[in-house]
């Protein structure tokens, strides 16, 4: 492994930012803004001046190490921090810089109007720099900062808004079912640990093989409970539609391009792990798929066009974990869509930000209607990403989800045809419920208020949309033309066999073409061919009321944690105040009542005191007889 | 001989001789005083942990006089990494406490002169307790510690102070008497080995009857427990903490408690090894108790104060938890533990004692919106917040996680169970975080001020110390990690080796 | 006849005593009680001289009495002190010291 | 039948004989001075006596004697230490007698009479309580030393007689003292006379009243056990009755609260250290050999009295009671010293009982100066806020509380850790824990009491300090002094005790 001294500043200049701009407080108002920017974008420099020195380097000596410290370093417990620089990481790196940046230029105009605006830009800041560490720490325990970073950074940018209690809420959801997750990672590492005697990435790789499938398999449940945490995956899926209350840019940051895909970075990062697993290997799938199918309709009953679109990022997050789930085979096309995502995502939430920046900030897609008229620009950015996510060819979406579709169809057996199918429905209710997003926000006619005055937005919004744009039509052309990516990784992965094939490459892709062109037939039935309601309808089926409600979810930990939780605790403190605090103070009352009762005793007659005296004498002969017996 | 220990506890008692000298109407005088006394303390802490030797696991700085001969009582101190690592932070923590809390002898039954005495008589005692190596002279500072911590709280406090005191200080004296029951048997049985003695050193090689060893190891234990606080042992800590002034909770938590576990580690785990592993799972299932219960109690807390008093329950069953599971890690990241603690508990007390005193209430619901109103303060409560749930970049994330894992390689279910105290952490800061400083500003909050210079000093050498150690905690780990190791060597443990390696 | 005999007569005085300290409320009445268990104590110690053949107990006897006659002139004078402050030489009056 | 003369070895009994010298003095004094000159020559020929006694103590403190009166007096280093003990709690003692406010002015007088009224006109002062108090150290001097059964005897008479009219000459509250003389003269009364009874059988069982013709009976195992056994049993009776063990105490609360509070320091002071001392010398040295048939006895006896003691004084309001039953508790801790039946419990219980005997007379030196315009105000409820009006009185007497509860750097940890040391060295372990069960249970009145005068805003009634007399502050400060230097330097007199500490037979 090569040593090179620069990775550090991918994460210093974004870190420095962020720490600058909070510590100069309102002195900075002026200028953070593009000074955060500026960061960030040089982060993206020397990122791309990474990735140029990694492609001179042959195959196998493309990762990079930077050892800076030691850590922690007890007994047999040794963690340097040390940065790695590999051919997925670099994925990762420039994808967070590049969009990033994209959004922080966009976010100096969208939030041009809020006086936090410096403190929104060290947040994004810091943002960046924990997700950079998350994907370059070469330990578990690297990551595992990197992991709670983001999830600080999330939940300072959801709650940025915090002066609105349900915002705060949100956040605070976000950042208690992440560290619910975050729990798994702690065990996992301490699995790892205890069984393997390493937390770094290149120990656990190299030990993986000698130890046994449980240990191994426990170590992958736990990183996958960590991973279904922050990539809102199920079964702790529910943060996520709530944490749309922070800023649009936030959402397209970090709760669609970057942070949620972290758990996909992770089980791809342990596929060393995974590939030896093959039990936890099983439940990756079984989360992917659930979560796709779960994403998807929940998003078809969503007015809100943010909460629509995280419903989205749901589901399709689920796709990679399902690609991720499937093994060597499937790892590189995870990683494929995740970068696709990246960029179609990002701009449909930049493109929502544009619509909401016109609409004062109005999120109900009822009362949209027919904007594409007076935001052209949004329009088509959004729209391309439209065809992207919804996959079809040539754009970005289609190479990349119809991989993952058609290996799921070939992991084999019945497992096989249930994921296929999973994944080819998905991809309907995606279509679906995109095309239903498109149709109410952009087609028909205006349903808004006559306060609001839609507008195109200025240049420093549209401009990274259209950047994002460009990705969402080109980027999955390039990446699997000639396999690029699949080879870029190959070295990473584990060799794998040549898989029979249930069907042939053409018959998924018709098939996931004609779910496709179902789907958006249906939403055009229902939402182009009759007038949209402002309202949404009140006489539904329990069926839609169920989805309206997220499948229950919030329902479910309500009533199974928050309650239990809340009635625990007031259980505990109760007990606390009167079991064990009552029997301390208990027994002071008992000794006062008790040494008041003693005292009455003394009684003052000196006849009595004799008497205690004879008593006692008489007594003491009697004891002294029956101790010498 | 080297005389330094001596000297650095002669430097708070002079502080306060000169203090006592002073008339009483010049309290700014006093303050002054103190301030400089507790820095130069801290200077010379400083300078002697540069002078420690850190791979040397003899004691340094080693002095002993005879005190009580024909007992065998010697005035002897001594320092090891761990007890270096209690003695720095506490003289670091003064300083701070007496700059964050300029203003809190205010409402006092006394002067502010008296305050300060009783701090520096307090801290005296606190570096005296971590260096004694006698086990009579470290029971004589356990002790008299309660006098000065027992007139602060009672005498300066606020609501129920004097009952608070007094819980507190029966409490203590309790598990003090257990405790000196355990000395005098100590004491007994040396003489029959060889002398009289209570070195230490001397003690550990005592041979015991296995009763003998468990009895006297709960006497110890108890008051230890007791001082902690471990569950069922801490109902007096939340009205202690809730009646103290802000300074006198951060030196009560922050140091004096220390000492439970300090003992814990000095003298239970080194004087009676066979009764340690006796009780090891006992206490195990205890410490683990103490996390989760510390945890959901804090979670039901409406007093701020009460709330970081259950907080430090709760992580003083990590520290416990890290003691006891006899591996270098839970060992080493225990020490660390309790230094931490020391800093992330300041901090959390500091700031809610300003927010109390600017708000005059201490309830949670009372506050809200701080984050638009006071910006530096609530900054500073969400940082100290971040800190005790521990968050991974700050420095009690490494030494929580070192108990974790050192617990895991030996009792994997408690470390697991324990774990879920990371999700309960993140609700009992949360829940304050957002009903105190997020949402709309309730009334009664407009027009609060933010925190003045004077506080700003004082609560940035905390920050600093809990950033950097949470990204370089080397400098400490390597004058924990020879003692900490020793002692667990010395028990007659080594790391479970990992399991799976050497093949299937 | 059995010296034994003597003790019983002086335990037998001893329990008179004692008894009557107990149950006699007026003053001098239970100090005459004290008295008896002195000579009680007297016979015994009379007794043992005899039984053991040497004098020591007869001395004692002498100093007992000496002792008693000092203890009687302390005695009453607390007794008549009390008597006149209170013009009651019942001993359950005096019960203001209690509790 | 010959007769040898008694030979008296006059050095060794000087201490003594000084000491009853200046009583004698004292009453001529009493008989022939005028009224304006006798309380300061009393005051200086008492101190005077008293002082010489100590420095002739001091100077005899090496001969060792076992027949310095026909083997009735046995000198020795136990000896020679608790007779200085007695001497110095004696004279910190007068100088509380000293101050007159405490003393009626005509014992005599019914109390509200015009009799009475007149004597105060006048300024009459007693001052007959100066030679009482000289009898009485005479009898506590020869008490713990006396190594016969007749001396015992009469040295304990000698010592209760005139403590009985002390406690009768209260100032204030006469009916009070006066109903303490009485339950204290009938009770003593009572005790002697078992005392007595026991040593009769004592003397029955050996046919010797010297207690090493005992001692050789008891170790021979010669006698009619049945006759040892009372006899043990009911001596005890007058030895427990006298240091006010559980259930014999009944008397000391009363008595301590009806007397006057300078009787009060001196009787709980000096007269313990005399009973301790001879029931040290007595179990240690005559009973020993028995020890089978009475440690489990006076362990029991020991916990109750210590259990006893803590519990009730959590009750108490008034503060002469707490104290009462705080020095039953002590009672109790001092047994504990008397069961080790080692060299160490034996010098344990002799620093015990001088740094306890110096804390008490100087907690009830504070308690006189606490007063309104009726006097002494004994009341808890009426010293709340005491800290805040005079904090150096309150902080002096919170001292003497922390001392009594044993916390570190006062002379009571250094007393409780030896004694408890000693007693568990001798296999009472179950002493030593109700011993420290019950401290902590004192801890928590001694500590209401700080509370009350630290921490409780004080009432509208509130008491005044007084300043203090010359004498009065002596005798504080030289109390606290000790107390503070026994607690954090105690090893020179620790050393000094343990040279002496030994009984010889």
């Amino acid at each position: 492994m090569q040593i090179n001294n620069g990775l550090v500043y991918l994460i210093a200049l974004p870190l420095a930012g962020a720490i600058i701009l909070l510590l100069a407080g309102r002195r900075a108002d002026k200028w953070g803004h593009i000074f955060a920017t500026l960061m960030s974008a040089s982060s993206f420099a020397v990122g791309l001046l990474q990735f140029s020195q990694m492609l001179a380097r042959p195959a196998e000596e493309r990762a990079v190490e930077q050892k800076l410290f030691e850590w922690i370093s007890v007994g047999s417990f040794q963690v340097d921090a040390g940065l790695l620089l590999d051919q997925l990481s670099i994925c990762f790196v420039l994808l967070i810089t590049g969009v990033g940046t994209l959004i922080h230029i966009y976010s100096i105009s969208y939030m041009s109007h809020d006086k936090d605006r410096r403190r929104f830009f060290a947040y994004l800041n810091l943002f960046i720099a924990a997700m950079l560490l998350l994907v370059l720490g070469n330990s578990f325990l690297n990551l595992y900062v990197g992991w709670e970073g983001v999830g600080l950074a999330s939940y300072l940018l959801i709650g940025f808004w915090n002066q609105k209690p349900a915002y705060a809420t949100a956040s605070k959801k976000a950042f208690i079912m992440n560290r619910v997750g975050d729990m798994g990672l702690s065990f996992a590492i301490m699995i790892a640990f205890a069984t393997l005697g390493t937390v770094s990435f290149a120990g656990i790789k190299e030990a993986a093989p000698n130890a046994s499938t449980a240990s191994l398999t426990a170590i992958g449940i736990m990183l996958l409970v960590a991973a279904t945490g922050k990539s809102a995956q199920f079964p702790l899926q529910a943060w996520l539609g709530d944490a749309m209350a922070g800023p649009t840019p936030v959402s397209a940051l970090i709760h669609a391009a970057t942070m949620v895909t972290a758990g996909v970075y992770l089980i791809t990062r342990s596929n060393f792990i995974f590939d030896a697993a093959p039990t936890a290997q099983l439940l990756v799938v079984i989360v992917g798929a659930i979560t796709l199918l779960f994403g998807a309709i929940i998003g078809t009953a969503k007015d809100d066009i943010k909460k629509a679109l995280a419903a989205s990022t749901m589901s399709q997050i689920g796709y990679m974990i399902l690609g991720a789930g499937l093994g060597p085979v499937g790892y590189a096309f995870a990683i494929m869509h995740l970068i696709t995502h990246g960029f179609f995502k990002a701009g449909m939430f930049l493109g929502a930000g544009s619509v909401m920046h016109g609409m004062d900030d109005e999120v109900n897609m009822r009362k949209y209607g027919n904007l594409r008229k007076f935001m052209p620009i949004t329009f088509v950015t959004f729209g391309l990403g439209y065809l992207a996510i919804l996959g079809v060819p040539p754009f970005a979406g289609f190479y990349s989800k119809d991989m993952i579709i058609e290996t799921a169809f070939n992991a084999g057996g019945i497992k096989g045809i249930l994921l296929g199918s999973a994944a080819l429905l998905g991809a309907g209710i995606t279509a679906f419920y995109m095309t239903r997003v498109m149709i109410l926000t952009f087609t028909g006619s205006p349903r808004w208020d006559e306060k609001a005055h839609p507008h195109e937005s200025p240049i420093l919004m549209w401009l990274p949309m259209a950047i994002l744009a460009i990705g969402s039509v080109t980027s999955g052309f390039l990446l699997s033309r000639g396999d690029t990516l699949v080879h870029w990784l190959e070295p990473l992965f584990a060799e794998h066999g040549e898989h029979e094939e249930l069907l042939k490459p053409i018959v998924v892709t018709s098939l996931a073409l004609l779910m496709v062109a179902i789907g958006v037939a249906i939403a055009f039935v229902k939402y182009s061919r009759s007038e949209v309601s402002d309202t949404a309808p009140e006489k539904v089926s329990l069926l839609t009321r169920i989805v309206r409600r997220d499948l229950l979810q919030d329902d479910f930990n309500e009533a199974v944690f928050m309650r239990t939780g809340q009635a625990l605790t007031s259980t505990l403190v109760k007990t606390d105040e009167i079991v064990i605090d009552g029997a301390v103070r208990g027994i002071g009352s008992a000794a006062l009542s008790s040494a008041g009762a003693l005292r009455t005793s003394q009684t003052g007659f000196v006849r009595s005191y004799a008497a205690l005296i004879l008593i006692g004498a008489v007594a003491l002969v009697a004891a002294i007889w029956v101790v010498t017996q | 001989m080297n005389l330094s220990l001596t000297l650095l506890m002669a430097l708070p008692l002079l502080g306060a001789a000169v203090l006592a000298a002073l008339p009483k109407a010049n309290a700014l005088l006093a303050k002054q005083i103190a301030l400089g006394s507790t820095f130069l303390v801290a200077l010379v802490t400083i300078a002697m942990a540069v002078g420690f030797e850190r791979d040397n696991i003899n004691l340094q700085y080693v002095e002993s006089h005879q005190w009580i001969p024909s007992f065998g009582i010697n005035y002897a101190v001594g320092l090891d990494g761990i007890s270096l690592v209690l003695i720095l932070m506490t003289t670091l923590l003064a300083p701070i406490v007496v700059l964050a809390g300029w203003n809190e002898s205010q409402n006092g039954r006394w002067s502010t002169k008296t305050f300060y005495i009783l701090i520096l008589v307090l801290e005296m005692m606190a570096i005296g307790v971590f260096a004694a190596t006698d086990v009579f002279l470290f029971y004589v500072f356990f002790e008299a510690m309660l006098v000065p911590v027992y007139f602060l709280i009672g005498g300066y406090g606020t609501g129920e102070r004097s009952a608070a005191a007094v819980k507190f200080l029966l409490y203590s004296l309790f598990g003090g008497l257990l405790m000196l029951a355990s000395i005098i048997g100590l004491y007994v049985i040396s003489g029959t080995q060889g002398g009289h003695t209570f070195d230490t050193q001397a003690l550990s090689q005592l041979q015991m009857s296995s009763t003998t060893q468990n009895l006297l190891f709960l006497g110890f234990f108890i008051a230890f427990a007791i001082k902690a606080p471990l569950w069922p042992f801490h109902t007096w800590l939340p009205d202690a903490a809730d009646c103290a002034t802000p300074g006198t909770s951060v030196l009560l938590l922050g140091v004096l408690d220390k000492v439970g576990t300090f003992g814990m580690i000095r003298y239970c785990l080194t004087l009676f090894p066979e009764a340690t592993k006796t009780f090891t799972p006992t206490i195990i299932v205890l410490s683990v108790i103490s996390i989760i219960y510390g945890a959901f109690l804090a979670i039901g807390q409406k007093d701020i104060k009460r709330l970081i008093a259950f907080t430090s329950i709760s992580h003083f069953g990590f520290i416990t938890m890290g003691i006891f599971a006899m591996t270098s890690q839970g060992h080493s990241g225990a020490t660390l533990y309790m230094f931490n603690h020391g800093f992330s508990t300041a901090a959390l007390f500091l700031v809610a004692g300003w927010m109390i005193s600017r708000r005059g209430s201490s309830i949670i619901s009372d506050f809200g919106g701080l984050q638009r109103v006071t910006p530096v303060m609530a900054w500073a409560f969400f940082f100290a917040g971040m800190s005790s749930l521990a968050l991974p970049g700050l420095s009690s994330f490494v030494s929580e996680f070192l108990v974790l894992v050192g617990t895991y390689t030996r009792y994997p279910v408690a470390a697991i169970i324990a774990t879920f105290g990371i999700v309960l952490a993140a609700l009992y800061i949360l829940i304050p975080v957002q009903r105190a400083l997020h949402g709309p500003i309730t009334a009664g909050n407009e027009n609060l001020s933010d925190l003045t210079l004077r506080e700003r000093v004082a609560i940035a050498p905390v920050v600093v110390i809990i950033i950097f150690l949470g990204f370089y905690p080397s400098p400490l780990l390597k004058v924990i990690n020879p003692a900490a190791t020793h002692v667990i060597s010395q028990m007659g443990f080594s790391d479970p080796a990992p399991t799976q390696l050497g093949g299937k | 006849m059995n010296a034994a005999n003597y003790l019983y007569v002086s335990a037998l005085l001893f329990t008179i005593g004692a008894v009557g300290v107990v149950v006699r409320r007026n003053a001098i009445v239970v100090f005459m009680c004290v008295e008896l268990m002195l000579n009680a104590a007297n016979l015994a110690f009379v007794t043992f001289a005899r039984i053991n053949g040497n004098i020591d107990g007869q001395i004692m006897a002498f100093f007992t009495m000496v002792v008693a006659a000092c203890e009687v002139v302390v005695g009453l004078a607390i007794i008549v002190t009390i008597y006149r402050s209170r013009r009651s030489a019942s001993v359950d009056d005096a019960s203001l010291l209690k509790r | 039948m010959t007769f040898t003369a008694p030979v008296l070895n006059y050095t060794i009994l000087s201490p003594m004989l000084i000491v009853l010298a200046g009583a004698l003095i004292g009453v001529l004094v009493e008989a022939f001075l005028g009224k304006a000159f006798r309380p300061i020559v009393q005051l200086i020929l008492t101190v005077g006596t008293l002082l010489l006694s100590l420095v002739q103590v001091f100077r005899i403190r090496e001969s060792e004697s076992l027949s310095a009166a026909m083997g009735s007096v046995v000198f020795d280093g136990p000896g020679f230490l608790l007779q200085a003990a007695i001497l110095i709690i004696s004279i910190i003692s007068v100088f509380l007698i000293a101050d007159n406010e405490n003393f009626t002015a005509l014992a005599a007088a019914i109390p509200g009479s015009v009799e009475e009224h007149a004597s105060i006109q006048q300024g009459n002062k007693v001052t007959e309580v100066y030679p009482l108090t000289l009898f009485a150290v005479a009898g506590m001097l020869l008490f713990p030393i006396s190594s016969d059964l007749i001396t015992l005897f009469v040295a304990l008479e000698m010592l209760s007689l005139p403590l009985y009219l002390m406690a009768g000459l209260s100032r204030r509250r006469r009916l009070l003292s006066q109903e303490a003389a009485l339950k204290y003269f009938l009770l003593g009364a009572f005790s002697s006379a078992f005392f007595l009874f026991g040593a009769a059988y004592l003397y029955g069982y050996s046919g010797d009243i010297s207690f090493a013709g005992i001692r050789d009976s008891v170790v021979g195992g010669s006698g009619n056990d049945i006759f040892l056994l009372i006899g043990i049993a009911f001596v005890s009776v007058g030895l427990l009755f006298k240091v006010g063990a559980v259930p014999f105490h009944a008397w000391s609360p009363d008595v301590y609260q009806g007397a006057p509070t300078a009787v009060t320091a001196f009787m709980a002071a000096a007269t313990k250290i005399a009973a301790f001392g001879a029931m040290l010398r007595i179990y240690y040295t005559v009973f020993a050999n028995a020890q089978w048939s009475w440690t489990p006895l006076l362990s029991g006896i020991a916990i109750i009295t210590m259990l006893f003691g803590s519990f009730v004084a959590i009750a108490q309001r008034d503060v002469k009671r707490m104290l009462a039953y705080s020095s039953i508790a002590h009672a109790g801790f001092l047994l504990a010293g008397v069961i080790a039946l080692n060299k160490a419990g034996l010098s344990a219980s002799i620093f015990y009982l001088f740094a306890y005997g110096v804390a008490t007379v100087g907690a009830f030196a504070v308690v006189t100066l606490v007063r309104d315009s009726s006097g002494e105000v004994t009341d808890l409820n009426r010293w709340t806020g005491l800290g805040k009006r005079s904090p150096w009185v309150a902080s002096v007497f919170a001292f003497f509380l922390l001392a009594f509860a044993g916390i570190p750097l006062t002379s009571g940890f250094i007393g409780k850790f030896s004694i408890f040391s000693a007693a568990y060295e001798s296999g009472a372990k179950g002493v030593v824990i109700a011993g420290v069960l019950s401290s902590a249970i004192a801890a928590f009145f001694y500590i209401r009491v700080i509370v009350l005068m630290f921490f409780t805003d004080s009432h509208e009634d509130a008491t005044t300090v007084v300043i203090p007399s010359v004498l009065t502050r002596i005798t504080v400060i030289f109390s606290f002094v000790i107390t503070v230097a026994l607690g954090v330097y105690p090893a020179p007199l620790i050393d000094f005790i343990n040279k002496f500490a030994t009984f010889i037979r």
